[in-house]
C-alpha cells in the first residue's frame, strides 16, 4: 500500500465534505462522490479519514469503494480514456477498438500509463449510441471509431502536449 | 412525404418540445396540471384507482401493476414513508430514462408528488446513476425552479400538502437498478440485495414504507390523470396498456429513441421505424430486456410487443433496450458479452449468481475458441436453469436468459462451434483463419508493412506467408490487400 | 418568483406564458429555433451548432427565438435542429453541420426554399390521439 | 390469527405466523441444510443473508426456488423439501461452491470441523462437474488469527460477529461478483488494523477460512527440549469445554483428566490459572475498594466505574475505541499474565532455574490471549512472561497426537504451588463470574464481616447487559455486566456521556464470556453448548471446598512470602499493567 501523506488542506477539505452531510454514515457515497469529484481519487489514507468523520470502519468504506466502479482508488490518467462498452458500441466494434488503445498504450484496462499521461477505463453507454462506437478522452466525445483511428487519437494528445513543450521551451 | 405514424408519444410528449431548464415552457405544455388536479379533485383513493383502472404497468421491467403498488404503500401504515425514483439506468444500451429526464424532468417531478400525495409521503429521493451528468444538472434546475414557484415544497397549490424531492447518486453498479440493492446504496452501503419480502413497500429506505418506481413509469402518471384512464388504456393491448420506450440500436439504420403503443410488432420497429438493416445485411436477432432478456429471431418479426408475448418468446420486456443483430453477429459471442457484463456486475452476495455465471462464461468462452464440447451445451442448460432457479434477487435470476435464449433459437450456431468448429458469422476470432492466396499474391508487401505483429512474411514480388501462430486475426491484410489475395476461413 | 398559490393561479401563469411566447402557428410570432440539446446531440456537436446559429441570426439580425431543447429520438441524425415558421408546420433537420446550420438561416429562413436533410416526423403526439 | 397451517414434504403442520420455512421444518423434524444461516438463540445474534442457497425448497405456485431460512411460512403453503427439482439445485449450487474452493481438505487446519465438508458429504457430492477459475487471495497471518481467504465462501458469519455483535467494524465485503471476499479495509493483514482477536470470526467460520494460529509444534518442541523446565497453566473455562472433543457431552467437567492429561504430554508442572484470578481478585478488588472508598470520601478525582481488565480483546477494544477512557479500567493483569509474571519470578526462584529456562504454556479458550503474550509490556529483557499460548481445540489436538485415550484418564489433582483455586477463581470462565468473584471478596474486606451467601444469582444469566445491585451491609454497590463487545460499547458510551451510575463493570469480549471464547470447541452454532458450559462453570465452583479467593491458603502464602500485600510496590510491578492509545494517525 503505497502511503501518501495527506496536506493539511487536504483534511480539512475532507472534513468540511462530511460536516455538510452532517456526518452521517447513510451519506457515505455521497461523501465519496463530493471527494473522489475534488481529489481524482479516493487513496486509503482519504478513506481513513472519511472512516473517521462518519464514525464507521474503514473496513465498510473500503467495502463501498470497491463495490462501486465509479470509485478508485488509482488516480487517473492526464488524458483519461473512456471506451463505450454499451451494447450498442459492442456490436458496431468497441472491443476492437478497445484492444488496440491497450496495445497502442501498453496497458490494461483501469491502469494508467507511465508517465501518467494516459488511463483507460470502460463505461456502459455514454448515450451516443447513434455515434456508436463511442470513446471519450476526457470531456471530448469521438463517434464512430474504428481501430484504425486509435493512433491518430493517441497522436492528438501526445503532439499537442509536446507543442505545448516546445512553446514554453 | 408522408411517413406512417407508427409511433406516439406519451412519456416522451414534451422530450424535443419544450426547454427543460425553463419552467414555463413545461407549464405551457400542462405541468404540474395533474398535480393540481389531483390535490385539488381527487381523494389519494380516487387517484390510486385511476392509475389502476388505466393498467399502466411497471416499465423498469417487471411489470408490476403501479396502482397495486401505490395502495400497497399507501395501506402500510407508518409516521413516514418515501417515494423512490429509480433512475439508475443500467441496461448497457438503454438510455430511455436518461431522455426523459433530460428532455422533460418536470414530469417526473409532478408524479413523484402525486405518488407522495396518493401513499401518504412529503418526502421524494430520485437515485440516479452519477454517469448522467447532463440529466443530473436538469433535475436540480428544474426542482429548483419548481420550488420557487410553490410547486414542490411546503403547501402545494394551498392544498396543506408538503413534497420535497433530494436527490441520491449511483456509483456504478448495475444491480442498484433492483429496488432493495437500491434502497442499500441510498443508505450509504454496498448495493447488495436482500431477500424479499418485506418489500420497500413494506419496509424500505431507513426501515420505512417506499415506493419505488422508475423514470418512465413516473413519465406517464400525468397523461393518466390529465386524460384519463380511459383515454390512456385505449391504447395497447389487453393486458399491456400505454406505450413503451425503446432505446433502438445495434446494426440498424436509424438509431434512436422511440415510442410505440404495445402491440406495435417487431417488424414495424425495424423496418418501418428503425429503417432496416445497416448496409442491407440480412436480419437475425432483436435483443430486448439488456442482460435478463432473451434474443428474438425473425419468426418473432410479427409479435406483437408486449409484456407477455416477449416473456412467451423467451425474452422480456425489460427496461427498453433493444438492439438489433445481422449476420455478421455471433450468437454465441453476444451471449458471452451479455454474461461478460452480468458478471462485472453480479454484486456477489449469492452463490449461483457469483460462481454460476463465472462458470458459465468459461464454458461459453471455452466454445467461442473453439474447445467446445456438445456436453458443454447441455452443461450450460442445466446450470443456467439452476441459476435462475436459485438466485437471490432478479440479476442472477435472470442473467442466464441471453444463454438460454441464444441456444433456444440459434442451436445450429453452437453446434457449428462445437461440431465443425466454425463461427458462422465469422466473429470468434480464434476460429478464423487468414490465408494467403500464393497465386494471387504480387508480393506489393502492403500486408506485410501492414500486420501489427509481424506475422506476415515474404520477399517483394514474391507470395507471402501468414504465420499462424503469430497471427492476432485482426483482419487489417485482408482489408488492405488490393488483389483479393487473402481468404478469411 | 412568486409562489403559486392556487390550481386556478396555475391555470392563469399557463395561459400568460402562452400568450408573451405567442400562439405557435399565428403568423404574428417568432421563428422559433430549437436545438436538440440531450447528451446525445451534445455529444454530436450539437453546442456548436447552436452557438453557429446564434451568431448567424446575430450578424443577419434575423429575429428569432433560439432554444434549447431534450431529445425527439433520432440520435442517428444527431445534432437536429427544428425550425418552425410562423403559420407553418414545423421542420426538423438531422445531420447538422456548421454549413447546414449556415444553410438553414441563409436559404430555409430567409429564402423560405427546402433544403436537403430534413427528417420525417415519425410519431403522434398525445394530442393527436382521441 | 396466530397461527397458520402448511404441509411440508406432506406433512400437515401448525406453525406461529411469521415462522421461517426453515424453523416450520424443524417443528416437524425436517432438518432443511443450511451453510450461511446461523442463528445463536439465547445470544440473540442472527446471521441470515439469504447467500448461500442451500437451504432452497419448493413451494407450489411459486416462480422459482424458496430460500428456507429467509421466507416465512405461510398459510396453506404446500413445501417440498427434498423433491428432485430441490435436490438437484441444492446439489449444483454446492459443486458451484466447491468449484471455487481448495480441495485441500486433507491437509486444512478445519478438516473434520467443516461445515463445508459436512455438506458436501450430506448432499453426495462426488464429482464437481464446473471447474474453471478458482479466487486466489494472498494469506494473512496476524498474531493470533490466521485468514486463508481462497477458502472463503461468502457466509458473512464473520461480518456479522465483527460488526454487528462486537461492532469492531475490522471485516467487510469487498469488490464485487466473482472476486469479492470477506476482508479487512485495504486488504491489509489484521495486525494492520484495530482487530481485538476476539477470535468470534475464528469461532463462527464454516470453513478452513479463519483459524487460529497454532502453537502446538512449538509447545512439542519445548517440551522435547531436555534444558528447560516446562510449567503449563489452563484456564478456567477449558474444563467445561475440552471433553466435547472426545464426544463428551457438553457441560462435561474434565478437569481431573486435563490435568492427567497434561501431565501425560509431559508438562513438569501442571497449575491452574484459576490460581491466578484469585490472585487477580486481591488486586482487582483493592483496587475497587481503593477507589470507592476514595469516591465515598468525595476525592473528585477519582474515576468510576473501575472496569475489569482480564480480557485481552477487550483491553485492545478499548485502546483503539475509547483511548480517552484508558484510565478507567482496572490496572490489574489478566490471571494468564499474573501467573506468567509470578511463575518467572517466585517459582522460578524457588526451582533455581533461570528464567529463560523455564517455560511457560497457557492452555486458553481464547485466540487473543496468543497475542496479549506478545505485548512488550509483559517481557522481561525480550523474554516473555508466558511463552506460549494454545487454545482448547489446540490441546485436544495435541492430545490426539500423543496417543493417549483421553476418556481413559483417571482423575488427578493439579501441582502446587501455582495449582490450588477458590471457586471464585473458577467462575472467572462465565459472564458474570469474575465481578461475583470480587465482590465475594471485596465484601468481606470492605465490611469485614463473612458473606451471608455466595451465590449470587443477580450476576449470573445469558443476557448481553445486565445490572445488579449489592448491599455492602448498607451501602448499595452497583455493578454492571456486558459480554460481547458491542454490549460493552453502550456501557462505555453511557459513561462518555455522563450516564453511567454504575461502581464497577465487568466485561468480556465473547458472547458467554471464556466459556463462549474463540478458541473454544466449535459450537457449530448451537447456543446451547454455551449455556451448558456454564453451568458446569457453577457446578465447579460450588463443589469447591473454598469458593473465595482471599481464603486461598495459597495466595495468602505468596502475599506473605514474596508481594507483602495487595497493590504494594512489588504487586504493582509484577501484576499491573498500563494501557496505551492505539488509534490510527492518518500522516499528515
Amino acid at each position: 500500500m503505497p502511503e501518501i501523506k495527506l496536506s493539511e488542506n487536504t483534511i480539512q477539505l475532507i472534513k468540511n465534505i462530511c460536516a455538510e452531510f452532517e456526518n452521517k454514515e447513510n451519506e457515505l457515497i455521497n461523501v465519496l462522490h463530493r471527494v473522489q469529484g475534488k481529489l481524482g481519487y479516493l487513496p486509503a489514507e482519504v478513506q481513513e479519514v472519511i472512516a473517521k468523520e462518519l464514525n464507521i470502519g474503514v473496513a465498510r468504506v473500503y467495502g463501498v469503494v470497491t463495490f462501486y466502479s465509479f470509485f478508485t482508488m488509482i488516480p487517473q490518467g492526464e488524458f483519461p480514456i473512456s471506451i463505450c462498452m454499451g451494447t450498442a458500441c459492442y456490436v458496431r466494434g468497441a472491443e476492437q477498438v478497445l484492444a488496440e488503445f491497450k496495445r497502442q498504450l501498453n496497458v490494461d484496462v483501469g491502469e494508467s500509463t507511465n508517465d501518467g499521461k494516459f488511463s483507460i477505463n470502460c463505461l456502459r453507454c455514454v448515450g451516443a449510441c447513434g455515434l456508436a462506437p463511442v470513446v471519450t478522452v476526457g470531456g471530448k466525445v469521438f463517434g464512430r471509431v474504428a481501430p484504425s483511428q486509435v493512433k491518430e487519437i493517441i497522436a492528438e494528445y501526445t503532439q499537442s502536449n509536446s507543442a505545448d513543450e516546445a512553446k514554453s521551451a | 412525404m408522408t411517413v406512417l405514424k407508427k409511433q406516439v408519444r406519451i412519456a416522451l410528449r414534451n422530450c424535443g418540445v419544450i426547454d427543460p431548464e425553463q419552467i414555463e415552457d413545461a407549464i405551457a405544455c400542462d405541468a404540474y396540471f395533474a398535480l393540481g388536479k389531483c390535490l385539488t379533485t381527487y381523494s389519494p383513493d380516487e387517484v390510486i384507482s385511476e392509475i389502476k383502472t388505466s393498467g399502466l404497468r411497471g416499465r423498469g421491467g417487471g411489470g408490476f401493476p403501479t396502482g397495486l403498488k401505490w395502495e400497497i404503500t399507501k395501506n402500510v401504515e407508518s409516521d413516514q414513508k418515501y417515494v423512490v425514483c429509480n433512475a439508475d439506468e443500467g441496461d448497457p444500451g438503454a438510455f430511455m430514462d436518461r431522455s426523459i429526464l433530460e428532455g422533460d424532468p418536470h414530469s417526473v417531478l409532478e408524479a413523484m408528488a402525486i405518488c407522495g400525495y396518493c401513499i401518504g409521503a412529503n418526502t421524494g429521493l430520485i437515485y440516479i446513476r452519477a454517469e448522467y451528468p447532463l440529466a443530473i444538472q436538469r433535475l436540480k434546475i428544474a426542482i429548483k425552479q419548481a420550488e420557487e414557484y410553490g410547486l414542490l415544497g411546503d403547501d402545494i397549490l394551498g392544498s396543506g400538502f408538503d413534497f420535497k424531492i433530494e436527490m441520491r447518486y449511483g456509483a456504478g453498479a448495475f444491480v442498484c437498478g433492483e429496488e432493495t440493492a437500491l434502497i442499500h446504496s441510498m443508505e450509504g452501503l454496498r448495493g447488495e440485495p436482500t431477500v424479499k419480502p418485506p418489500f420497500p413497500s413494506v419496509s424500505g429506505y431507513l426501515g420505512k414504507p417506499t415506493n419505488v418506481n422508475n423514470v418512465e413509469t413516473f413519465a406517464n402518471i400525468p397523461v393518466i390523470i390529465n386524460k384519463g384512464a380511459k383515454w390512456f388504456s385505449r391504447i395497447g393491448t389487453e393486458k399491456s396498456k400505454g406505450t413503451k420506450v425503446f432505446a433502438l440500436a445495434g446494426k440498424i439504420n436509424n438509431v434512436g429513441l422511440i415510442e410505440v403503443p404495445m402491440g406495435t410488432t417487431l417488424r414495424e420497429v425495424v423496418y418501418e421505424i428503425g429503417g432496416g438493416i445497416v448496409n442491407g445485411k440480412k436480419f437475425k436477432s432483436v435483443q430486448t430486456g439488456g442482460p435478463s432478456g432473451g434474443c428474438l429471431t425473425k419468426d418473432f418479426l410479427d409479435t406483437p410487443i408486449d409484456y407477455d408475448n416477449l416473456v412467451a418468446a423467451g425474452s422480456m420486456m425489460g427496461s427498453g433496450g433493444m438492439i438489433v443483430m445481422d449476420e455478421d453477429d455471433c450468437m454465441v459471442s453476444i451471449a458471452k458479452f451479455y454474461l461478460e457484463f452480468t458478471l462485472e456486475e453480479s454484486c456477489g452476495k449469492c452463490n449461483p449468481c457469483r460462481i454460476g455465471n463465472k462458470r458459465l462464461h468459461e464454458i461459453l468462452t471455452k466454445i467461442t475458441e473453439g474447445n467446445g464440447t456438445v456436453e458443454d451445451i447441455e452443461r450450460l442448460k442445466e446450470l443456467s436453469d439452476v441459476i435462475k432457479d436459485t438466485s437471490l434477487c432478479g440479476l442472477g435470476q435472470s442473467s442466464p436468459n441471453p444463454v438460454l435464449s441464444t441456444i433456444a433459437n440459434f442451436e445450429d450456431e453452437y453446434m457449428a462451434h462445437v461440431k465443425e468448429g466454425k463461427c458462422p458469422a465469422g466473429q470468434c476470432k480464434s476460429l478464423l483463419r487468414y490465408d494467403i492466396v500464393e497465386d494471387l499474391c504480387t508480393g506489393c508487401t502492403l500486408c506485410f508493412r501492414n500486420c501489427p505483429v509481424g506475422a506476415i512474411t515474404g520477399e517483394r514480388r514474391l507470395p507471402h506467408f501468414i504465420d499462424q501462430s503469430l497471427c492476432i486475426k485482426c483482419g487489417v491484410c485482408f482489408e488492405k490487400c488490393k488483389f483479393d489475395a487473402i481468404t478469411l476461413t | 418568483m412568486t409562489k403559486i398559490k392556487s390550481f386556478d393561479e396555475l391555470r392563469k401563469i399557463k395561459a400568460k406564458i402562452i400568450k408573451t411566447s405567442g400562439e405557435a402557428n399565428s403568423p404574428n410570432s417568432l421563428i422559433k429555433i430549437k436545438v436538440g440539446m440531450a447528451t446525445c446531440g451534445i455529444a454530436s456537436g450539437a453546442g456548436e451548432i447552436m452557438q453557429v446559429l446564434v451568431e448567424e441570426c446575430e450578424r443577419q439580425a434575423i429575429d428569432v427565438t433560439i432554444k434549447q431543447t431534450g431529445c425527439l429520438g433520432y440520435c442517428y441524425a444527431e445534432p437536429m435542429v427544428e425550425v418552425q415558421i410562423p403559420g407553418a408546420e414545423p421542420v426538423v433537420f438531422g445531420y447538422v453541420d456548421k454549413n447546414r446550420a449556415l444553410e438553414i438561416i441563409g436559404k430555409f429562413i430567409l429564402q423560405r426554399k427546402p433544403i436537403e436533410g430534413v427528417i420525417p416526423v415519425s410519431f403522434k403526439t398525445i394530442n393527436e390521439l382521441n | 390469527m396466530d397461527t397458520i397451517n402448511l404441509t411440508i414434504d406432506n406433512k400437515t403442520i401448525e406453525v406461529k405466523k411469521g415462522t421461517s420455512i426453515l424453523d416450520a421444518a424443524a417443528e416437524v423434524g425436517i432438518e432443511i441444510p443450511t451453510l450461511c444461516h446461523m442463528k445463536l438463540h439465547d445470544l440473540n445474534i442472527e446471521n441470515k443473508p439469504g447467500g448461500c442457497r442451500i437451504c432452497v425448497v419448493e413451494v407450489e405456485g411459486r416462480r422459482n426456488l424458496a430460500p428456507a431460512c429467509c421466507t416465512d411460512a405461510h398459510d396453506g403453503m404446500e413445501i417440498s423439501t427434498h423433491s428432485l427439482r430441490v435436490v438437484n439445485a441444492r446439489r449444483t449450487v454446492m459443486e458451484l461452491i466447491l468449484s471455487d474452493h481448495p480441495f485441500e481438505c486433507l491437509i486444512c487446519a478445519k478438516s473434520g470441523n467443516c461445515d463445508l465438508q459436512d455438506m458436501a458429504h450430506q448432499l453426495g457430492i462426488r464429482e464437481v462437474h464446473y471447474k474453471g477459475e478458482q479466487s486466489h487471495y494472498r494469506a494473512d497471518t496476524s498474531p493470533a488469527i490466521i485468514r486463508e481467504i481462497d477458502k472463503c465462501i461468502m457466509c458473512r458469519r464473520c461480518e456479522t460477529m465483527c460488526n454487528d455483535v462486537q461492532t469492531v467494524g475490522v471485516l467487510s465485503a469487498i469488490n464485487r461478483g466473482f472476486n469479492s471476499v470477506v476482508s479487512p479495509a485495504f486488504e491489509m493483514n489484521l495486525d494492520h488494523s484495530e482487530c481485538t482477536y476476539c477470535g468470534q470470526c475464528v469461532a463462527v467460520c464454516p470453513t478452513g477460512a479463519l483459524t487460529e494460529v497454532d502453537e502446538t509444534g512449538k509447545v512439542i518442541r519445548a517440551l522435547a527440549d531436555p534444558t528447560k523446565t516446562v510449567v503449563v497453566q489452563t484456564a478456567p473455562a477449558v474444563r467445561a469445554a475440552l471433553g466435547e472433543e472426545f464426544g463428551l457431552e457438553p457441560g462435561t467437567l474434565v478437569t481431573g483428566k486435563l490435568v492427567a492429561a497434561l501431565r501425560r504430554l509431559g508438562f513438569n508442572h501442571v497449575f491452574d490459572t484459576d490460581f491466578a484470578a484469585d490472585l487477580t481478585i486481591m488486586e482487582e478488588g483493592t483496587e475497587l475498594l481503593n477507589r470507592l472508598n476514595r469516591f465515598l470520601s468525595g476525592d473528585k478525582d477519582v474515576k468510576l466505574p473501575i472496569l475489569t481488565s482480564c480480557c485481552p480483546a477487550w483491553v485492545k477494544f478499548f485502546e483503539h475505541q475509547f483511548p480517552d477512557m484508558k484510565d478507567i479500567p482496572s490496572t490489574a493483569r489478566s490471571p494468564m499474565q499474573m501467573f506468567g509474571a509470578i511463575a518467572k519470578t517466585y517459582f522460578a526462584e524457588k526451582l533455581a532455574v533461570k528464567r529463560e529456562d523455564l517455560v511457560v504454556v497457557s492452555i486458553m479458550p481464547c485466540v487473543a490471549k496468543k497475542y496479549e503474550r506478545g505485548r512488550d509490556e509483559f517481557k522481561v529483557n525480550g523474554n516473555p512472561d508466558v511463552d506460549h499460548v494454545i487454545t482448547t481445540r489446540e490441546l485436544a489436538a495435541l492430545i490426539k497426537l500423543s496417543n493417549i485415550d483421553f476418556n481413559a484418564l483417571p482423575n488427578e489433582e493439579f501441582d502446587n504451588p501455582l495449582g490450588e483455586s477458590s471457586g471464585a477463581g473458577v467462575i472467572f470462565g462465565t459472564t458474570g463470574g469474575v465481578i461475583e468473584a470480587a465482590v465475594r471478596t471485596a465484601y468481606e474486606i470492605q465490611t469485614k464481616k463473612e458473606l451471608p451467601r455466595l451465590d449470587f444469582d443477580e450476576l449470573r444469566g445469558m443476557e448481553g447487559i445486565r445490572e445488579a445491585t449489592i448491599d455492602f451491609d448498607g451501602l448499595p454497590i452497583k455493578i454492571g455486566i456486558a459480554h460481547g463487545l458491542g454490549n460493552a460499547r453502550k456501557l462505555l458510551e453511557d459513561i462518555q456521556a455522563g450516564k453511567s451510575e454504575f461502581h464497577a463493570i465487568e466485561i468480556m469480549s465473547c458472547p458467554g464470556g471464556c466459556i463462549g471464547g474463540g478458541g473454544q470447541p466449535y459450537h457449530h452454532g448451537d447456543a446451547s453448548i454455551l449455556k451448558k458450559r456454564q453451568m458446569a462453570i457453577y457446578r465447579e465452583d460450588s463443589n469447591k471446598a473454598i469458593r473465595k479467593s482471599h481464603e486461598n491458603p495459597y495466595i495468602i502464602n505468596l502475599y506473605k512470602e514474596f508481594l507483602g500485600e495487595p497493590m504494594s510496590e512489588k504487586a504493582h510491578h509484577l501484576l499491573h499493567t498500563q494501557y496505551f492509545d492505539r488509534t490510527e494517525k492518518v500522516k499528515i
